[in-house]
């Protein structure tokens, strides 16, 4: 490996594109545009160019830097990714500047110049690849806390209909949860302290010796946090709100990318830390799993308005990640992990496409639009495709990580993994029918002069779908990454997967 | 008899002149009850002397004359002035900041 | 034995697929011809390939290709691999051939329509998502195949969406696809939890040491799957309504080729339910109870083509009956798979000429009399009509015999019961499909003034000849020397066959041509004199009446899980706004709650102030009095 | 009594009989200084306990203190607490109704708890060792040896209280000081103003206070020949402070309306 | 007559607090002898010259510790000298915002909406008093977290309360509320000062010594029983409780906070609360440490009460100077983690979160000051609304240190909370942590909220108006700005510094 300091330089280049358009003219939108463009252009290729050095059999940390950052607490600005953190990272940085070419006019309805936005946007991402990549616990909680802030802003700023107080609600579901989780940290220190000396490394603190109780709250602090963020039923109901509110560059960020910390956080940290008690609640956290698959599905059928449908689609589909995640098997982990790639990218194009369709119409609500195919057809289809991806057509990327979870957690918890199965007939529903509402029958007054997608849009919208495509055919690229991480995390925690039925009954 | 006694009625007048505070509106004679605690703090600063047999205690009753005569400088003064501005010295009718 | 060329049958029409739907409106004019193009190439490839098949020998006829890995965690390996053998080549080369006819047929069925090339994109599709299904070498890749199939329909059933009925049809196809994709699924999730694979090789070499119960749970749920796919009770439904879609499509996609994939899955898992009685029987049943089912509904139709549609789904029970009969019977259900394959879409097509020539009127009872005015689909559609009711020599005949006859011969009640339903759907196949072929062709004309029935164009009856071609001769070569049941043996393992058990063929034959007779002659009966009400009469028994409603399918899926879905989503969606929100917003609600009642102790008097100073004090002194006590 | 716990040494005889005389009458007058509607009454109780206890630090070998608490408390900072009282009205009474909900009965409560528990406390209390006494630290004399102690040990409190008596100074001078911003009228200004007025009434000057026959203080108002009184005859300040009394009363004759008209 | 033993002042390390102390009185000279038209430059170029050599002279003594810089009356170690220097550098900022003299009364003895009052307002007359004022409240402040003696303590608590007093009632506008603000401030400071001396009195009875040391010792010895010395505990604690805001002797802070000039209560806020925290701690550390079993239960109740009236009740504030003296009791609670913790660590902990709290309170009440109509400041906070349009720059300074108050990272607050809780938690408080937490999360409901009314509400059209600040004003805010992002970003050379130098001596 190359001596660059490929994490550090990746973070901090966003953040030079902030401070770079603070410095242009207030008036000047389309500069301030064109260079957060340039920037998180410039980042995903950096992005791709530090996964190709990427070593993937290698299940150590790589790209490993390390400084003291605050020596009298132990606490180090401590970055590396494995294969999952690579991944996320990869999501984070080719979504930015689609979110950023998608939603070119975003900034307008706000109440602050477009300026803003796009600082706000470069901060973010700077956020987002520092919380994957930290491999320091309270750098981790630093990441992920202050990344509440840009999104609240963004939320808030400029946002449609109740967007400050569905800022709020977000702010302080997110603060609550990351309080508890502060309280986690803050007793991990302590224990740390009590045995060798306090520090905040991720793999030292996972071989600190923690009795049951302790860790039982312990592993609670973490998880409410991350299950909020997630979001995990029952704590999801920021995120409709929030996903209503917030324009769709903001919500693709939000559920394609912010979410994923929780899962993220889920794997590395409830995981690797607590090892027991996650044995002790995965009984609990599997069931709550399974209901937010349903529910959210349920829910999401229930929907009149296409950004609250979304947004319980991705309750339902973040049931299946976690439930991956704590079936415990190499299946239901690569699967979980690659679901958070997909997952990224289907609802980017979703929420891209809903959110063209709104400003058009300049309403999200399903009924106000109809015969959506014969007026603007290019758009019709890529919402079309965008539903067969959120459905988990086959051929497309969420199939395969769907179906990873599901195989995943059957073999060790089958009744989670059938009931699970359900929602993919759900799925077809919510799914359906709003295209069926929108897309097909005859055209809706009001739908007549809406126009299709134009050059920039496509361009936008154009990777995403080679993306869910070609990996729906050929997702080894990714999984080769995920496999090396999570078989080794799963070795280290002392899960083994369950070997099929006919070999036990020969032993 | 027990010099203790003394420390009977100290803490009698400082229970006096605290709740003297909490009934009495004139805020001369909310003051003049602060006073009397002081007063009971010192007594009780003179028998612990005693009892001691060091001066250490006449030595603080003695700054808290001091102080409490500064106090009293400040304090009336800002009484007058709210007199001044309000015609009424009552405490109660003070209450424009709350909530 | 490995080809190279397996790929290429799945990515020519995958091609045009792509191809034409980027291209847009650019590929109008030549769009349908590249369709076609693709869909004969890759019959050209089946073509070549069956030609090398036939040169090897029978064990060696199967051949793989291995294109990557697709997914690989774990022990989980799947690879993105093909495979050919006795059985696929048999529905490569209908699905190419039949599909290559029907993309001829519809250049001209669906030449006034503006969107005729992205009809032919969705047929390459199709096309390419069938093939994938019946190439794929192990459960996971012949999912997405079934789903794509599945898409496909979806798309072609709302190909003209702008119709809500349409539209609604299409969802419902699909959802109800779905359901069956679920059974798959889990089917595919038991079998790798149970043998640690997914590949047709691998579970077939496993499936010997998995217990029995697992494989009954296996095989269950790929029941469900076939039932979704092949419109198979209780999952039938959805197949009437996707009449909604082009003609051409109900031809190929409804009648001849997807909807049979679920009789494919069954085959191919033979050696599955050969180690699991009960879901095999539990095959036959659905089979037996889905021919009946359907025949019933096709007495009651007054739309063509959702006559044939129950029509099809009935023969396919005849398949999944069959299939359900274990090594006796999957040769029977692939060759009756196969010649209905022809004289169905043959008779679609038809219907779709009819249709054609009528101004896309479909009610029977406005047709009549049209043998006359289109004479060419009249022999056609009539040839197919002989071979479906199972006159000999026709198609039918052959392979619905050896249905019947070896659900007889299955042997006790299982078999009486079940080789009595097939006998009694062959009487009632003949008694509607007489029906339809009078109220069609033959009468007086009950057809509005402005209409001007004419024969369709070459392009159209070509196809509807060559496979009316099929219709006469398949059943022959299939059954000549017991080619096509040898051909299939290596497949499904054959044992030892038990003939002639409790009837012999003949016998079998005769009663199954009597009761033909028997129904033919009622339809004449009831139908050839009399005159045809235009609007269906209302003062009917209640059978008819049930049977008009589909045997109240639709009636019971909406009570059972239409209302009760709808129920449970009013029922959380107010759970959620209320109860889990309404919870959070509760907690909030509290403490500024408590704030509010708080921030009244701050009265603005000082003498309060102090009493707080004084109360806090006691608080403190009262408890070190009792701490000294 | 309470039997004390703390032990601390017995007293002479003769103290015992000056506590046990003075030390209720210092409770009661707390008391009645807790009690009295009038503000005077009460500084004028306050006064007498710190009288009584000067007498108990004179008792308890504190004669420096005691004479101090003479000087300082009683003589001077009590002669401030009246001083104010004057200013700000020494008869007005303070009505002992609580106007505050719900503050009465706390604070009884209070009262009773705050005491019992601090007087039981007490008599719990052990110290571990007996009354020393102020024999030897007084050997020298009290002054000294206070002063020993207040110019060594505590020098540095000492020093600083007196930034403390600048301080108050500092702050009695800004609350009060009010320095002129224009000149003072002089006589001559003010007369000069008088006659260049709007109305000449009261060139002249303003009316004499009191009604001379009946009563004649400062703070009744002139009658003017109509039977009215003149507001401009008292001083600004007694109206300002609700001092002045109604000159009604003191009028010879009623005058009646008829009356004035004929 | 013994010999007279002449006392040692080690005047080198007393000096911080006399050179102030001489700062003061050279502003009283100023007072009474320099003419009208310069006294605001002078007093204020003498005030923070004053402040600056201090400063410069607590730097210079940091390394020097010894228990008997003033015969035992008060110490010079690493953790008072910390805290004389956080004060004299809150004092400097707080001045700059003092220099401000818009926010002062003209003449405090006129009555309000006097015709006197008017003239001096025209005449363009400053009330300078406030400046020596000030900086006699500093050399009190500085006193008092370095007394080891009770009667030291005594007269440093006087010392500091009496300007505060004073001050507080010298507003310009809305004059009647600060006049009363003085007074509640006075009597209810008056009243609490009478516990501590009560309190004092029975540590006295208990130890026989008035130094902290030895009643330290004298807990160690525990002869007789612990009643005189946990009565002396207790109303000790209610003088210092009062004077830090703690519920339930908090109730002065709201009134006083709204009442008092706005650079006043920035001052007080910030430099009270390290004062008063400063000899809490020390009190408790040096003096109560071996009675920690006795006050822990009693101070963790007052902490979590506290922690949670504070945070509630700021919920229902409608201005913004209530809410913030809400959050400052809140905060109260949070800090009292830190006398909880009784560690190094709590020590370290507490002293870094008092700068980080007063830098941001300094910083946000300046900001409050800003914020004005015609008729001067405005606090209510529904008129605060549309702040973030209408100058962003000012909004955004504001919300920062909201931000900082409810401890989100990158921000000083949250190293603050972090490292007290941390220490609090070491030592077993898990109750207070677990409240702490669950309270910063209440807390951070109404900060957001405020930030909610200024970016995300519409202005309304009603003449608020951000004032374009004095270059004093600016500098000060503009500091407190850069040193709450700094410490949030880089908090580890101030958390060095403070672990290496910050310890008792006894």
């Amino acid at each position: 490996m190359s001596n660059v300091n490929w994490l550090t330089t990746l973070g901090i280049l966003p953040l030079l594109g902030a401070v770079f358009v603070a410095f242009l003219p207030k008036t000047n939108a389309l500069a301030a545009k064109r260079a957060a463009l340039a920037t998180t252009v410039f980042v995903a290729i950096a992005g791709i160019a530090m996964a190709t050095q990427f070593q993937r059999d290698n299940v150590d940390l790589q790209f490993v830097e390390s400084h003291s950052w605050i020596p009298t607490f132990g606490i180090n600005y401590a970055v590396g990714v494995d294969g999952i953190a690579l991944v996320l990272i990869l999501l984070s940085v080719l979504l930015a500047p689609i979110v950023v070419l998608a939603g070119w006019n975003e900034a307008s309805g706000g109440r602050w110049s477009a300026k803003t936005f796009y600082i706000l946007i470069l901060i973010l991402e700077t956020m987002m690849i520092g919380v994957f990549a930290a491999t320091d616990v309270f750098l981790f909680y630093v990441f992920f806390e202050a990344m509440l802030v840009p999104v609240y802003f963004l939320i808030g700023g400029f946002g449609t209909g109740k967007r400050s107080a569905a800022a709020v609600k977000f702010l302080l579901y997110s603060l609550f949860g990351g309080l508890l989780m502060l309280a986690s940290i803050i007793a991990l220190y302590v224990i740390s302290g009590e045995q060798g000396g306090h520090t905040f490394d991720t793999v030292t603190l996972s071989h600190l010796q923690i009795s049951s109780t302790t860790q039982n709250f312990l592993f609670l602090g973490f998880f409410i946090a991350f299950a909020i963020k997630a979001p995990l039923w029952p704590f999801h109901t920021w995120l409709p709100d929030a996903a209503d509110a917030a324009t769709p560059g903001t919500s693709v960020l939000l559920l394609g990318v912010l979410d994923k910390v929780g899962t993220f956080g889920m794997i590395r940290y409830c995981l690797t830390l607590f090892p027991d008690a996650t044995k002790t609640f995965t009984p609990v956290i599997l069931v709550l799993a399974v209901i937010s698959i349903i529910y959210g599905a349920f829910l999401a059928i229930g929907q009149t308005d296409f950004k609250r449908l979304i947004a319980f689609t991705s309750i339902s589909h973040f049931g299946f990640i976690t439930m991956g995640i704590f079936a415990m098997t190499t299946q239901g982990h690569s699967g979980a992990t690659l679901y958070m790639f997909n997952h990224g990218f289907s609802t980017a194009a979703l929420f891209l496409v809903a959110g063209w369709m709104a400003s058009r119409r300049g309403s999200s609500k399903i009924s106000d639009f109809g015969g959506l195919q014969r007026v603007t057809p290019v758009m019709a289809w890529v919402f079309f495709f965008a539903g067969m991806s959120s459905l988990a057509l086959p051929g497309l990327s969420s199939f395969v990580s769907e179906f990873l979870v599901l195989v995943g957690t059957y073999t060790r918890y089958p009744v989670a993994a059938i009931v699970g199965t359900f929602g993919i007939v759900l799925a077809a529903l919510y799914i359906l029918i709003p295209i069926q509402r929108s897309l097909h029958g005859p055209i809706m007054p009001g739908n007549e002069g809406l126009t299709d997608l134009n050059l920039r849009e496509k361009i936008a919208i154009a990777p995403v779908i080679a993306i869910i495509l070609v990996l729906g055919f050929y997702p080894s690229p990714l999984l080769n990454v995920i496999n090396p991480t999570v078989t080794h995390n799963l070795s280290v925690t002392g899960h083994t997967d369950p070997a099929p039925s006919i070999e036990k009954a020969g032993k | 008899m027990n010099a203790a006694n003394y420390l009977y009625v100290s803490a009698l007048l400082f229970t006096i002149g605290a709740i003297g505070v909490v009934v009495r509106r004139n805020a001369i004679v909310v003051f003049m009850c602060v006073e009397l605690m002081l007063n009971a703090a010192n007594l009780a600063f003179v028998t612990f002397a005693r009892i001691n047999g060091n001066l250490d205690g006449q030595v603080m009753a003695f700054f808290t004359m001091v102080v409490a005569a500064c106090e009293v400088v400040v304090g009336l003064a800002i009484i007058v002035t709210i007199y001044r501005s309000r015609r009424s010295a009552s405490v109660d009718d003070a209450s424009l900041l709350k909530r | 034995m490995t080809s190279n060329y397996l790929v290429y049958l799945i990515a020519l029409p995958l091609f045009g697929s792509a191809l034409l739907l980027l291209a847009g409106r650019k590929a109008d004019k030549w769009g349908h011809l590249l369709g076609t193009a693709m869909s004969g190439g890759a019959f050209v490839i089946g073509l070549y390939e069956f030609t090398q098949m036939l040169g090897r020998s029978n064990e060696q006829r199967a051949v793989t290709q291995k294109l990557f890995n697709w997914i690989s965690v774990g022990s989980f390996q799947v690879d993105a691999g093909l495979m050919l053998d006795q059985l696929s080549i048999c529905f490569v080369l209908l699905i190419t051939g039949v599909g290559t006819l029907i993309h001829i047929y519809s250049i001209a069925y669906m030449s006034h329509d503006l969107d005729r090339r992205r009809f032919f994109a969705f047929l390459n599709l199709f096309i390419a998502a069938m093939l994938l299904l019946v190439l794929g070498d192990s459960y996971l890749n012949l999912y997405v195949g079934w789903e794509g199939v599945g898409l496909a329909s979806y798309l072609l059933i709302g190909f003209w969406n702008q119709k809500p009925t349409y539209a609604t049809a299409a969802k419902k196809a699909f959802v109800a696809n779905r359901v069956g994709d679920m059974g798959l699924s889990l089917a595919i999730m038991i079998s790798f939890a149970t043998l640690g694979t997914v590949s047709f090789a691998g579970v077939k070499e496993h499936a010997g040491q998995a217990s029995t119960g697992a494989l009954t749970a296996i095989g269950i749920m790929l029941l469900v799957a076939a039932t979704g796919k092949s419109a198979q009770f209780p999952l039938q439904a959805w197949l009437g309504d996707a009449m909604a879609g082009p003609t051409p499509v109900s031809a190929l996609i409804h009648a001849a080729t997807m909807v049979t994939a679920g009789v494919y899955l069954i085959t191919r898992s033979n050696f599955i339910f050969d180690a699991a009685p009960t879901a095999q029987l539990c095959v036959a049943i659905i089979g037996a109870i889905t021919l009946l089912f359907g025949a019933v509904v096709g007495t009651a139709k007054d739309d063509i083509k959702k006559a044939l549609a129950a029509s099809t789904m009935s023969q396919i029970g005849y398949m999944i009956l069959g299939a359900g009969l274990g090594p006796a019977g999957y040769a029977f259900a692939i060759m009756h798979l196969l010649t209905h394959g022809f004289f169905k879409a043959g008779m679609f097509l038809g219907a779709g000429s009819v249709m054609h020539g009528m101004d896309d009127e479909v009610n029977m009872r406005r047709y009549g009399g049209l043998g006359k005015f289109m004479p060419i689909t009249f022999a056609t559609f009539g040839l197919g009509y002989l071979a479906i009711i199972g006159v000999p020599p026709f198609a039918g005949f052959y392979s619905k015999d050896k249905i019947i006859e070896v659900a007889f011969n299955a042997g006790g009640i299982k078999g009486i019961t079940l080789g009595s339903a097939a006998l009694l759907g062959a009487a009632i196949t003949a008694f509607y499909m007489t029906r339809v072929v009078i109220l069609t062709f033959v009468g007086n004309k009950r057809w509005a003034e402005k209409a001007h029935p004419h024969e369709s164009p070459a392009l159209m009856w070509l196809p509807m000849v060559l496979l009316a071609v099929g219709s006469v001769a398949s059943g022959f070569i299939f059954t000549h020397g017991n080619s096509l049941k040898n051909w299939l043996a290596p497949v499904v393992e054959q044992s030892p066959v038990h003939e002639g058990e409790l009837l012999k063929p003949a016998v079998v034959s005769v009663l199954a041509l009597v009761l033909v007779i028997l129904g033919v002659g009622l339809a004449v009966l009831k139908y050839v004199r009399k005159d045809i009400p235009l609007v269906a009469p209302s003062d009917v028994s209640i059978f008819t009446r049930i049977a008009r409603r589909d045997l109240l399918q639709d009636d019971f899926n909406e009570a059972l899980f239409m209302k009760t879905g709808q129920g449970i989503t009013r029922a959380l969606v107010v759970t959620d706004k209320s109860i889990v929100d309404g919870a959070v917003r509760g907690v909030a609600r509290l403490v500024r709650g408590s704030g509010s009642a708080l921030r009244l102790t701050q009265t603005g008097f000082v003498r309060s102030y102090a009493m707080w100073i004084l109360v806090g004090a006691i608080g403190l002194v009262a408890a070190i009095w009792v701490v000294t006590l | 009594m309470i039997n004390l716990a703390i032990e601390v040494g017995k007293t002479s005889t003769p103290e015992a009989v000056l506590f046990w005389f003075l030390a209720p009458l210092a409770v009661i007058a707390a008391l009645g200084m807790l009690l009295s509607k009038k503000a005077v009454h009460s500084a004028i109780l306050l006064a007498w306990i710190m009288i009584t206890l000067a007498i108990f630090y004179i008792a308890q070998d504190a004669v420096f203190l005691g004479i101090v608490q003479i000087v300082v408390y009683t003589g001077a900072v009590m002669m401030l607490f009246l001083f104010i009282l004057m200013l700000v009205g020494v008869d007005s009474a303070d009505s002992l109704k609580e106007t505050i909900p719900g503050l009465r009965p706390i604070a009884i409560t209070a009262a009773i708890g705050f005491g019992g528990l601090m007087l039981s406390l007490l008599g719990r209390a052990t110290l571990g060792h007996g009354m020393v006494g102020l024999a030897d630290a007084n050997a020298e004399g009290n002054v000294p040896a206070l002063s020993q102690l207040l110019f060594s040990r505590y020098v540095w409190p000492f020093e600083v209280v007196s930034a403390l008596l600048i301080t108050a100074a500092l702050g009695a001078m800004v609350l009060a000081h009010n320095h002129r911003l224009i000149a003072r009228p002089t006589q001559r200004d003010l007369s000069i103003a008088r006659f260049r007025g709007e109305s000449l009434a009261n060139a002249a000057g303003l009316p004499n206070p009191g009604v001379y026959a009946l009563h004649n203080a400062v703070d009744v108002p002139a009658l003017l020949p109509d039977g009215t009184a003149s507001e401009a005859s008292v001083s600004a300040m007694l109206k300002a402070r609700g001092d002045v009394i109604d000159s009604k009363p003191f009028q010879l004759i009623e005058l009646t309306d008829e009356e004035g008209e004929k | 007559m013994s010999s007279f033993t002449a006392p040692v002042l080690i005047y080198s390390l007393l000096a911080p607090i006399l050179i102030v102390l001489g700062g003061a009185v050279i502003g009283v000279m100023i007072e009474a002898f320099a003419s009208r038209k310069i006294r605001p430059v002078l007093q204020l170029s003498v005030t923070i010259g004053t402040l600056v050599l201090a400063f410069a002279q607590v730097w210079h003594i940091r390394h020097q510790e010894t228990a008997s810089a003033a015969m035992g009356s008060a110490v010079v170690d690493g953790a008072g000298v910390l805290m004389q220097g956080a004060i004299l550098f809150i004092a400097i900022l707080g001045v700059f915002l003092i220099a401000d003299q818009e926010n002062f009364t003209v003449i405090a003895a006129a009555v309000p909406g006097s015709e006197e009052e008017t003239q001096s307002i025209q005449s363009g007359e400053q009330l300078t008093e406030v400046y020596p004022l000030t900086l006699f409240a500093v050399a009190g402040m500085m006193l008092f977290p370095v007394s080891t003696d009770l009667i030291t303590l005594f007269v440093a608590l006087e010392m500091l309360s009496l300007p505060l007093y004073l001050m507080a009632g010298l507003s310009r506008r809305r004059r009647l509320m600060s006049q009363e603000a003085a007074l509640k401030y006075f009597l209810l400071g008056a009243f609490s000062s009478a516990f501590f001396l009560f309190g004092a009195a029975y540590l006295y009875g208990y130890a026989g010594t008035v130094s902290l040391s030895g009643i330290g010792a004298a807990i160690t010895a525990a002869n007789g029983n612990t009643v005189f010395l946990l009565i002396g505990i207790a109303f000790l604690s209610v003088g210092l409780l009062f004077k830090i805001g703690a519920v339930p002797f908090h109730a002065w802070t709201p009134d006083v906070y709204q009442g008092a000039p706005t650079p006043i209560t920035a001052f007080m806020a910030a430099a009270t609360k390290i004062a008063a925290f400063g000899a809490l701690l020390r009190i408790f550390y040096v003096g109560f440490e071996n009675a920690y079993w006795d006050w822990r239960p009693l101070i963790t109740v007052i902490a979590i009460i506290t922690m949670l009236f504070g945070s509630v009740v700021a919920i229902a504030q409608r201005d913004i100077k209530r809410m913030l003296a809400y959050s400052s009791i809140a905060h109260a609670g949070f800090l009292l983690a830190g006398v909880l913790a009784l560690s190094k660590a709590g020590l370290d902990a507490s002293i870094f979160y008092l700068i980080a709290y007063g830098v941001a309170t300094l910083g946000a009440f300046g900001v409050v000051t800003l914020v004005r109509d015609s008729s001067g400041e405005i606090t209510d906070l529904n008129r605060w609304a549309g702040l973030g349009k209408r100058s962003p720059f000012v909004a955004t300074l504001f919300a920062t240190f909201l931000l900082a108050f409810a401890g989100i990272p990158l921000t000083s607050g949250f190293i603050g909370k972090f490292s007290i809780f941390s220490a609090a938690y070491e030592n077993g408080n898990k109750s207070v942590v677990i409240v702490g937490v669950l309270s910063s999360a209440i807390a951070a409901y109404f900060y957001i909220r405020v930030i909610v009314l200024m970016f995300f509400s519409d202005p309304v059209e009603d003449g608020t108006s951000v004032i374009i600040p004095s270059f004093l004003t600016r500098l000060s805010i503009v500091t407190a700005f850069a040193i709450t992002i700094f410490l949030g970003l880089f908090p580890a050379p101030l958390l060095n510094f403070i672990s290496s130098t910050a310890i008792f001596i006894r």
